[in-house]
């Protein structure tokens, strides 16, 4: 593995952007001036398997085992929710993030929870328990309980947790990103040092949103991150079907951003790249990060799956980030078959508890129907 | 008759209407490889081949406008929302450039196009995608609005929608998509825009109810009869044009009217039928209109709270009873 | 009691509130630098600097969106749209993000923003510059809809809104922002968000109007005076909540009522109003509820026919004459 | 001038796209494996003013001639129209186009008429002029008269021109792009050759639909052209105050397009840059185009244009592409003087016939409001 220095990379920007701190006020003759030869080149931030080690990302061995107990107990949750669905007990959409649990896990790991702020679609299982949501909360929310974390009322694809600054779980694809700005916007505007983050699948890159966010956090300077999940398909469209640009990087330069390229299957990778990425927001510099992925299940739990072939999933299946960081941890010694076991039936039981905590959890109250639409109940409801 | 499914039915109405009039295509996302999301275009891809069956980015801004300038150029564009909860974030091309370039441009274009998907609430989904659009698009002029209670007036329908120089609104729904009904096999069956369909004569009381709606009217109207009462149901299927004649005929003959609706109350259809029946038939009118909605809330995801948030069919019978006083 | 332009009293209430609360931005196109397309935020940049009131790109849908996360965030925005007629571009951020973030939620994150800009007719601007969009955003359970029509209720109502805990769409009128009026000089001066205005107390007739057309309402009241007859006019105000209890005490003082309102006519803010009276107050009505509204078409551009495509005061006096059977 | 070969520039693509006609179903292995290095590079094709000449770019001297007088008709036609706006003849708002009309007149001239087809924004009376509308219809339009182009219905922003396939004339910002796209999707669908040009001021390249049609227009291989006129102001925003990247042709990148530059004040770059880009959309090969230019009127006719110095305005107003095309005419001893003043007389006649037409034509009839809402007036109306 090589060795790698802990410095961020320097800023690189397009070599034709102009300084964004110049006088914005006045038209500068050069601006309208055609030039003779008019080319691009930028340079992004690629942060490839394989390349770091724990030590090297200033990790403890404990924290590696902590993020592989996170990992896999975002796999047994949802794992356990499939079935719950089978068994009617879930219902609605579900959004399974299997196979995607190093980004969720490696983004938590180089954030400062509770004071940085993260959002993101209805895939949003594995991000909420990475940030600290308990699976009791999670669970009883998909089982549509009082003690859900959204009170019942969300589902699976409305995961909120306003202590770890989880902003959702939010189902209208794209929408989310321009509050993910905005919740950029007040954290550069109350100067508390945080960073948003903002995820969102390579599908949700063909929207509008997305655009208008990226601008608005490049002119504003703000301390954003926006990440692509590219995890390869939109339901069933392969992302070269869907763009004309699939090197989401490069849209960058299209806002005079940083970009980058992180592997999601490799939770070292996804922790550099944010790491990066979080320092240089935290100079007021966004970035626009692709991070490479791929989710083993179906889009839903409705979806025959038959735009992919069964060996390009197998062929997938063995870049499982779980089984990798398992494979590095025994290769670096840093526990032993026994212990990881132990994990495993310990999560296992955690996620059991947070079914039979669902289950025993009371429905809302009918009349619960009107609590948080406003803020007061005072408000007079139609009949 | 065939017996054929909801979606079925819809499917059968584009294909006609493709086989007739090679300017129609359909687009949207995951209507032609994937055969669509609730398989409505199931087929279709390989009968028509990827020129005519066009699958988009989640861009519906984008492929919406391109729709309107292909529907300006002489085509006649189908374009799915997987869901019309989807369609505000392209609502801006549908009010502004479908609506009203036929008028801004002094008739010059024309936009003959349909937007057609799922409408309404469709289980546990939460807030955002469980809306129902009817009220908000049947308030715009240049639109026309239709939303269908069962495969037959779907199929007769949507082929009047695609043959239609305007722009309409085809409001279907995820939970009625499998569901069986009766269709006409006579060729090229039609069944004309803004004409209302008396579902059950009677006499006692009107029920007003479109879309899914209706067939809880049709239960109420059920349990009325075994009780002695006689319902008259209408189903309105276009919402814009209204057929405001039909009903204010059925109101003179029951002088009573209850409409269920399943989209949240204020300024919504329901508002709206009960202004054009006073304003048309006050003297008739032996009991104030009411109406059995949506609860006035976001939808939520919890069952029981879905459940009770939906129109209840106890509460639009008891409703009846009560435009009768006879509780 | 100050004279203020409309403009001005609203410029006052952001202000204040912003003098208040360092919570309170002003974000939009053009309201910096260039101090307002409409000069509301005249001075407000240089009062407050660029932190606080900020110049956006042509983006709707993107800024809407940052002031929602804004919110959830703990600040309070103000979002003005140069008019509500580009709102559409953003309607997502508002019914989808603004208004069922609280609900989805389960209550943990409140969206405390205000969307403000002006709303409706303004002359000869054609089909896409001159919507009203009080029907469309009032159908939305989780948002507050105000309207007001004059400077005093412009401040009042607009401090409110930005104390509000809850998403508020704020309406106001190119037309109005030059009309002067009385404005309290009360420090702190708030007017509740839901409580309607009786404008003029009257025995015969009620006419329920809100922002511009309620300058029509206390005209056709003021003719109805000359020739005899007492009309009781009622400003609602805030749209959404409704103030019905008032209404519908005046209903069952007048028995008869006219709405006058510049939206299009179908499933709006007329329709929903007359379905509450009569809901309410049916054996109180001595006549149908008439509506004088904008036409059922989009707006045009000629200056004869944007006349007379809006509410017309010959119309609704005749209307008032004819509830009153006095015609 | 330098000499200049007429074969359009070869198609230059960003060095890391990959073929869109590549096999679209499967997601390759290579898509998700993170590279060392990523680099993007593109070049673009730029116009310069100056470069071109008439015969290099195929015109006789007949057709410069009519160009010029077409501009000069843009112009006066403008000015009589602001002046009839201060007498109240034309309400509403009224965008001039003064200053642009290199623009205009460049591309109709490199345009086939009548089968390509062309859509733009609200900014529209030198467009309508320039593919054919007479300034009788356009004048009467905004007078609001029936007979006007759109029969007094649209007004200034909504000039509609079916025959001379111009498509309008649009107000809401940025909304109109994906309509052109659509058009270009027609004439593919068609098959007729026609490509379709799409205007946009820069001010609205804020707008997602700018960048969902430019990713439309890619990926389904359409004819069509985005141009962004970019007279440096949207109303009193500078566009260095709006963008990241105010290099728009830079844009082109994110979605694996054609980009170019030209210089709007130089009719002959346009002219030139246009013939490349519809040479490779007759190909099914979209650009993305900016062409340089300046405003030299407020906004609309209520702009204090406080947002610019005199100084500034006045540079901009010696490169006035009008008397930049008559120094060439001189220059080249196309014509002389008098021949260009008896063009002036003319082109002022046909306008001052124009508002003659106008002020004559009738006011629409009332009923004429329920007309063209739908196809037919059987609507039943509410009344
Ligand atoms: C605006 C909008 N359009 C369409 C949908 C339906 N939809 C839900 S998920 C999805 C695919 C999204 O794919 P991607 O962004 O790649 O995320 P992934 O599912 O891969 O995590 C679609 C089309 C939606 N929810 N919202
Ligand atoms: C969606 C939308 N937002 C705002 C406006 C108001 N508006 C009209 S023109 C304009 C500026 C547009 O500038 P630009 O695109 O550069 O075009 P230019 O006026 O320079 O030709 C704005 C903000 C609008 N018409 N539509
Ligand atoms: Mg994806
Ligand atoms: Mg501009």
């Amino acid at each position: 593995m090589a060795k790698q220095t802990k410095k961020a990379p320097a800023r690189r920007k397009s070599t034709t952007s102009r300084s964004k701190k110049a006088d914005r006020k006045s038209v500068s003759a050069e601006m309208t001036v055609v030039p003779e030869k008019l080319s691009l080149s930028q340079e992004f931030d690629t942060y490839p398997a394989g390349k770091y080690t724990h030590q090297e990302l200033g990790l403890s061995e404990d924290q590696v085992i902590a993020m592989y107990r996170n990992m896999l107990l975002q796999r047994r949750f949802e794992e356990r929710a499939a079935q719950m669905y089978g068994k009617q007990k879930i219902a609605g959409f579900l959004h399974l993030y299997i196979g995607q649990e190093a980004i969720s896990t490696g983004t938590a790991n180089a954030m400062e929870i509770g004071k940085d702020s993260l959002i993101t679609a209805y895939r949003d299982h594995g991000h909420a328990l990475a940030l600290g949501m308990s699976a009791n909360e999670g669970m009883a929310e998909m089982f549509g309980k009082a003690g859900g974390c959204s009170k019942g009322k969300g589902g699976s694809m409305h995961f909120f947790d306003k202590e770890n600054r989880m902003f959702g779980g939010h189902g209208i694809v794209g929408a989310h990103v321009p509050v993910g700005v905005g919740m950029a916007f007040a954290h550069k505007y109350k100067e508390d040092g945080g960073v948003a983050i903002a995820f969102y699948g390579d599908g949700a890159a063909g929207q509008g949103a997305i655009h208008e966010a990226a601008n608005l956090m490049s002119i504003y300077e703000l301390p954003a991150i926006l990440v692509v999940e590219n995890n390869q398909y939109a339901m069933g469209t392969a992302v070269h079907r869907a763009f004309g640009q699939t090197e989401f990087s490069h849209w960058a330069a299209s806002y005079s951003v940083r970009g980058s390229v992180a592997d999601g299957m490799d939770v070292f990778s996804v922790i550099k790249a944010m790491q990066d990425a979080l320092a240089e927001a935290r100079d007021n510099k966004p970035t626009m990060m692709e991070i490479r992925t791929y989710r083993y299940r179906g889009h839903s739990m409705s979806d025959p799956q038959k735009y992919r072939t069964k060996e390009e999933l197998d062929a997938k299946k063995n870049e499982d980030p779980i089984l990798r960081l398992k494979a590095y941890l025994l290769e670096h010694t840093i526990t032993d078959e026994k212990t990881l076991d132990a994990i495993d039936d310990d999560v296992k039981e955690e996620v059991m508890a947070s079914v039979e905590f669902a289950e025993n959890s009371p429905a809302p109250d009918l009349d619960a129907i009107y609590d948080d639409v406003y803020d007061s109940r005072e408000y007079p409801f139609l009949a | 008759m065939a017996v054929l499914q909801f979606r079925e039915a819809l499917r059968a109405a584009m294909t006609e209407e493709m086989e007739r009039d090679d300017r129609v295509f359909l687009m949207g996302e995951e209507v032609a490889e994937y055969n669509g999301a609730y398989k409505v275009s199931e087929g279709m891809l390989e009968k028509f081949g990827p020129k005519r069956v066009i699958d988009t980015p989640i861009s519906e801004n984008g492929f919406c406008g391109l729709g309107v300038g292909a529907a300006m150029s002489g085509l006649r564009p189908i374009i799915e929302f997987m869901t019309f909860n989807f369609s505000f974030v392209a609502i801006d091309q549908i009010i502004n450039n479908a609506a009203k370039i036929r008028y801004m441009s002094g008739g010059q274009f024309e936009v003959p196009i349909v937007f057609r998907g799922a409408n309404g609430a469709a289980g546990q989904l939460a807030a955002t995608h469980n809306t129902s659009t009817e009220s908000i698009y049947s308030t715009i002029p240049g639109l026309k609005v239709i939303a269908p209670s069962n495969p037959d007036d779907a199929k007769g329908l949507l082929k009047s929608a695609i043959r239609d120089n305007n722009p309409v609104i085809f409001l279907e729904s995820e939970v009625m998509f499998g569901m069986k009904g009766e269709v006409s096999e006579e060729e090229d069956y039609i069944i004309p825009i803004g004409k209302a369909r008396i579902a059950k004569e009677g006499t006692d009381v009107t029920i007003v109810a479109h879309s899914k709606s209706y067939h809880i009217a049709m239960r109420v109207a059920e349990r009325l009869e075994e009780n002695g009462y006689s319902a008259e149901v209408i189903d309105p299927r276009t919402i814009r044009p209204l057929d405001i004649d039909t009903i204010v005929a059925s109101i003179k003959k029951t002088n009573r009217c209850v409409i269920i609706d399943e989209s949240n109350p204020y300024a919504s259809i329901s508002s709206e039928i009960t202004f054009q029946i006073q304003d048309r038939a006050f003297d008739f009118l032996d009991a104030p209109i009411k109406r059995i909605t949506a609860k006035d809330v976001p939808a939520p995801y919890a069952k029981n709270l879905i459940e009770y948030y939906m129109p209840q069919e106890e509460d639009a019978y008891q409703a009846c009873l009560g435009v009768m006083y006879a509780k």
